[in-house]
């Protein structure tokens, strides 16, 4: 593969791992939303989430490697794990190095979900609205195509869809329907125990 | 009777639609791998146009590192002059 | 009555039995020890909670994890709203029951005690704090004051354990059980008070005289709370096995003519009058016989009130106190408080009998607590005891209700 | 099968990915059927086990009822 190719793979997967992160989010809001219907039973939601959540992570692999490999970038393996110890863009490719790695720490503890417990995972999956920001001005800030039209239209598609996904969920209240009743009878039998 | 129906059609729906789960993975699988070519081919065909950005320039320089591609050479010869004496040029050369 | 024995001394209208006193009718407390569980086992001693386990055996199964390290919670959060007998027996008679929680220490090896009293019952938790300073400081040290929220679900032992570890007293779902993990992940022994205060009794004066108490092959005494139409309500101890008539008349008889009797409180369910008078109080027994003692409640209705009406209220309670953790008890019971409540106002919903029954097989045991379980059986001895009355409400409007 | 019933939000995962066993009642909650599952079925009761997002469900090998410890 010659260097031309790698750079191109590597905007290219970028881009195409924006994408489909964006996905992710929005059939994770969605899923937390209980969306359905009755060719669309809930499973479906959750799986694909799932499903491209982890082609994502490769697709994003395949995003990092073929830039550390392109000899002319230089990155060295060392940026791919340490944020902000790149020479090259240090900042923007930091920012790229943290969202990664909170991916990794998502995607690992979803997949020993049963093993951590579903409060620990929960807590840690909130990252995920930490990394798909930082992925997303990542992108901008050391993004070659950033100022091209057809990618202005990407990032923007993404965002648009996220931030509608996000402000419903935040608009809609806890879909699990005997929240408020427990937290009222929680209340009722609660007291500060000092043993 | 009804409620063996009723199981038998939940089971059916079960079934059908993991296999929309299974083909709309593939099919996402696949338009992501497409979508790396694309992307590859619309970027190289508009860098031209965009080279007044110091970013695009920036990278741009990359593509000319071994390529000998007709129009990402054309793109790199004018952006690695608009950047040159930049360090990441000479990374680039090497 | 003959065969007072938790109540044996002075009269009720005494008060709290003073340390001294206690001391000095009782004798010294011997030690707790494996062979108190064994004593225990060769008695018959059942739970006074509400489950009538065998307590002999769980006091086995905590001592087999304890490792030294066990917990002990006395239960005497009495939730129940038709009960007072514990309030009673903690308020008179609190040196007992402290004296069985230190014997259960000692017996299944745990090292830290708590007192877990209804805050509402505030007779109880005076008269247990006043105790606890009677004490010598060796046992008040082992020994804590826990007052517990008063609601239906606080008394159930998961909950008991939860408060004690989070401050919330709500159920928890089992495995594990409080024996296998509770205090602090620790082996936990919830006993019930009356229980505690009756093995008390058994370590001074043997398995052979607890035996002797009862009637009819029933072991000891129990006490019961006795309320509706009877001429003195009150909490009363009578040897087990004996019948039903014998307590309505110890509570002085019943005002005007019984039409049925509720046995074992909210959690146990309806007799007809008929039914009752010949059953044998007796915790093992009862189930056999379709009924249950639970924990100890005899509460008569008289043929003027509305057994629909008393019933829907006792259901709107109980739907009231599920902790909403559940999804099937919470609406469950929801449901069919509703479908009663409508029922008993003679205004039912096209199909709400059959409904009723529905519902009832859908929600039991579907519950990590037996809340829904207890609510659950109690509807169903409505429906069977006043089928009568039911069926003439569903026809109330619509003939096609049922 | 065996569901932490205080856990179950009632977000029906289960019910859709295992109908040979699961069905929900008037509320939205699962009604497990009851008795042990049969290895044909395993695939599926082990998907809804891992698909409930609040871990509620879990699979438990059928130990032969022992009495309370003596």
């Amino acid at each position: 593969m010659n260097n031309t190719a790698l750079w191109y793979t590597t905007r290219g997967a970028g881009a195409v791992s924006l994408v489909l992160l964006s996905a992710v989010v929005v059939l994770g809001v969605l899923s937390t939303l209980r969306f359905e219907s009755t060719s669309w039973p809930r499973f479906l939601t959750t799986g694909l989430h799932r499903n491209i959540a982890l082609t994502a992570v490769v697709f994003l692999a395949l995003h990092i490697v073929t830039a550390v490999v392109d000899p002319f970038t230089h990155l060295g393996w060392l940026a791919a794990v340490v944020p902000f110890s790149s020479y090259y863009r240090t900042f923007w490719l930091g920012l790229g190095t943290i969202a990664f790695e909170l991916l990794l720490a998502i995607t690992a503890t979803s997949l020993v979900r049963g093993l951590i417990g579903h409060a620990a995972w929960r807590a840690i999956h909130w990252l995920a609205y930490a990394s798909w920001p930082v992925a997303v001005i990542h992108g901008f800030g050391t993004g070659t195509d950033t100022w091209s039209g057809w990618m202005l239209v990407i990032d923007l598609f993404c965002i648009l869809a996220v931030s509608l996904a996000v402000g419903t969920r935040l608009l809609v209240q806890s879909p699990d329907p005997l929240a408020d009743d427990r937290a009222r009878f929680r209340e009722r039998v609660s007291r500060k125990v000092t043993k | 009777m009804e409620n063996a129906n009723a199981n038998d059609s939940r089971i059916r729906a079960r079934d059908a639609a993991t296999r929309m789960l299974n083909r709309i993975t593939a099919g996402v699988a696949f338009g992501a791998i497409a979508g790396i070519g694309l992307v590859g081919a619309v970027s190289a065909y508009t860098i031209p146009g965009v080279v007044s950005s110091t970013q695009g320039a920036t990278a741009g320089a990359s593509t000319s590192s071994g390529s000998t591609s007709s129009s990402a050479l054309q793109s790199s010869a004018t952006s690695v002059s608009s950047s040159s004496g930049s360090g990441i040029t000479v990374s680039g050369g090497s | 009555m003959t065969n007072l024995s938790l109540f044996a001394g002075r009269p009720p209208s005494a008060g709290a039995e003073s340390f001294a006193d206690h001391a000095r009718r009782l004798g010294a407390r011997p030690a707790g020890n494996r062979a108190l569980i064994d004593t225990l086992d060769r008695s018959g001693l059942v739970g006074r909670g509400g489950a009538s386990f065998p307590v002999g055996i769980k006091w086995k199964s905590v001592l087999s994890r304890s490792r030294g390290a066990a917990v002990v919670i006395a239960n005497g959060a009495e939730g129940e709203p038709l009960s007072r007998k514990d309030q009673t027996l903690m308020a008179l008679r609190p040196h007992l029951v402290i004296d069985g929680a230190l014997l259960a220490a000692e017996a299944v090896r745990a090292n830290r005690i708590l007192l877990y009293v209804g805050e509402a019952h505030r007779a109880a938790v005076a008269a247990m704090a006043r105790a606890l300073a009677e004490r010598p400081a060796a046992d008040a040290r082992r020994l804590i004051l826990l007052p517990a929220p008063a609601s239906y679900v606080a008394g159930e032992a998961t909950a008991a354990v939860n408060f004690v570890n989070t401050g919330v007293a709500t159920p928890t779902a089992t495995p594990p059980r409080p024996s296998e993990r509770g205090v602090d992940g620790r082996p936990t022994l919830v006993q019930n008070v009356e229980s505690l205060a009756h093995a008390a009794l058994i370590a001074r004066n043997g398995d052979g005289w607890f035996r002797s108490l009862g009637r009819h092959e029933a072991a000891g005494t129990v006490l019961l709370t006795v309320s509706g139409a009877v001429v003195k309500p009150g909490v009363i101890e009578v040897p087990c096995g004996c019948t039903v008539d014998e307590v309505l008349e110890l509570a002085g008889g019943v005002r005007g003519t019984a039409r049925a009797v509720l046995l074992g409180g909210y959690f146990g369910g309806w007799i007809s009058a008929r039914q009752a008078g010949t059953m044998l109080l007796d915790p093992k027994g009862l189930p056999a016989a379709g009924g249950s003692l639970g924990c100890g409640i005899v509460s008569v209705l008289d043929d003027t009130a509305d057994p629909l009406e008393v019933s829907a209220r006792i259901m709107q309670h109980l739907a009231n106190e599920s902790a909403a953790q559940c999804g099937p008890c919470f609406f469950g019971l929801r449901s069919l408080s509703a479908a009663t409540t409508r029922l008993a106002g003679r205004q039912p919903d096209h199909g709400d009998l059959p409904q009723l029954h529905r519902w009832a097989a859908m929600v039991k045991g579907r519950g990590a607590c037996r809340h829904p379980d207890g609510a659950v059986s109690f509807l169903q001895s409505a429906l069977s005891v006043f089928e009568s009355e039911f069926a003439a409400a569903a026809g109330a409007r619509g003939r096609k209700a049922s | 099968m065996w569901i932490d019933r205080t856990k179950c939000d009632g977000h029906r995962l289960c019910a859709e990915l295992f109908p040979e066993r699961i069905h929900l009642d008037d509320w939205g909650y699962p009604i497990i059927a009851a008795g042990s599952i049969p290895a044909a079925l395993l695939p599926h009761a082990q998907r809804a086990v891992e698909s409930c997002p609040v871990l509620a469900l879990a699979l438990r090998r059928v130990v032969r009822q022992k009495a309370v410890a003596p």
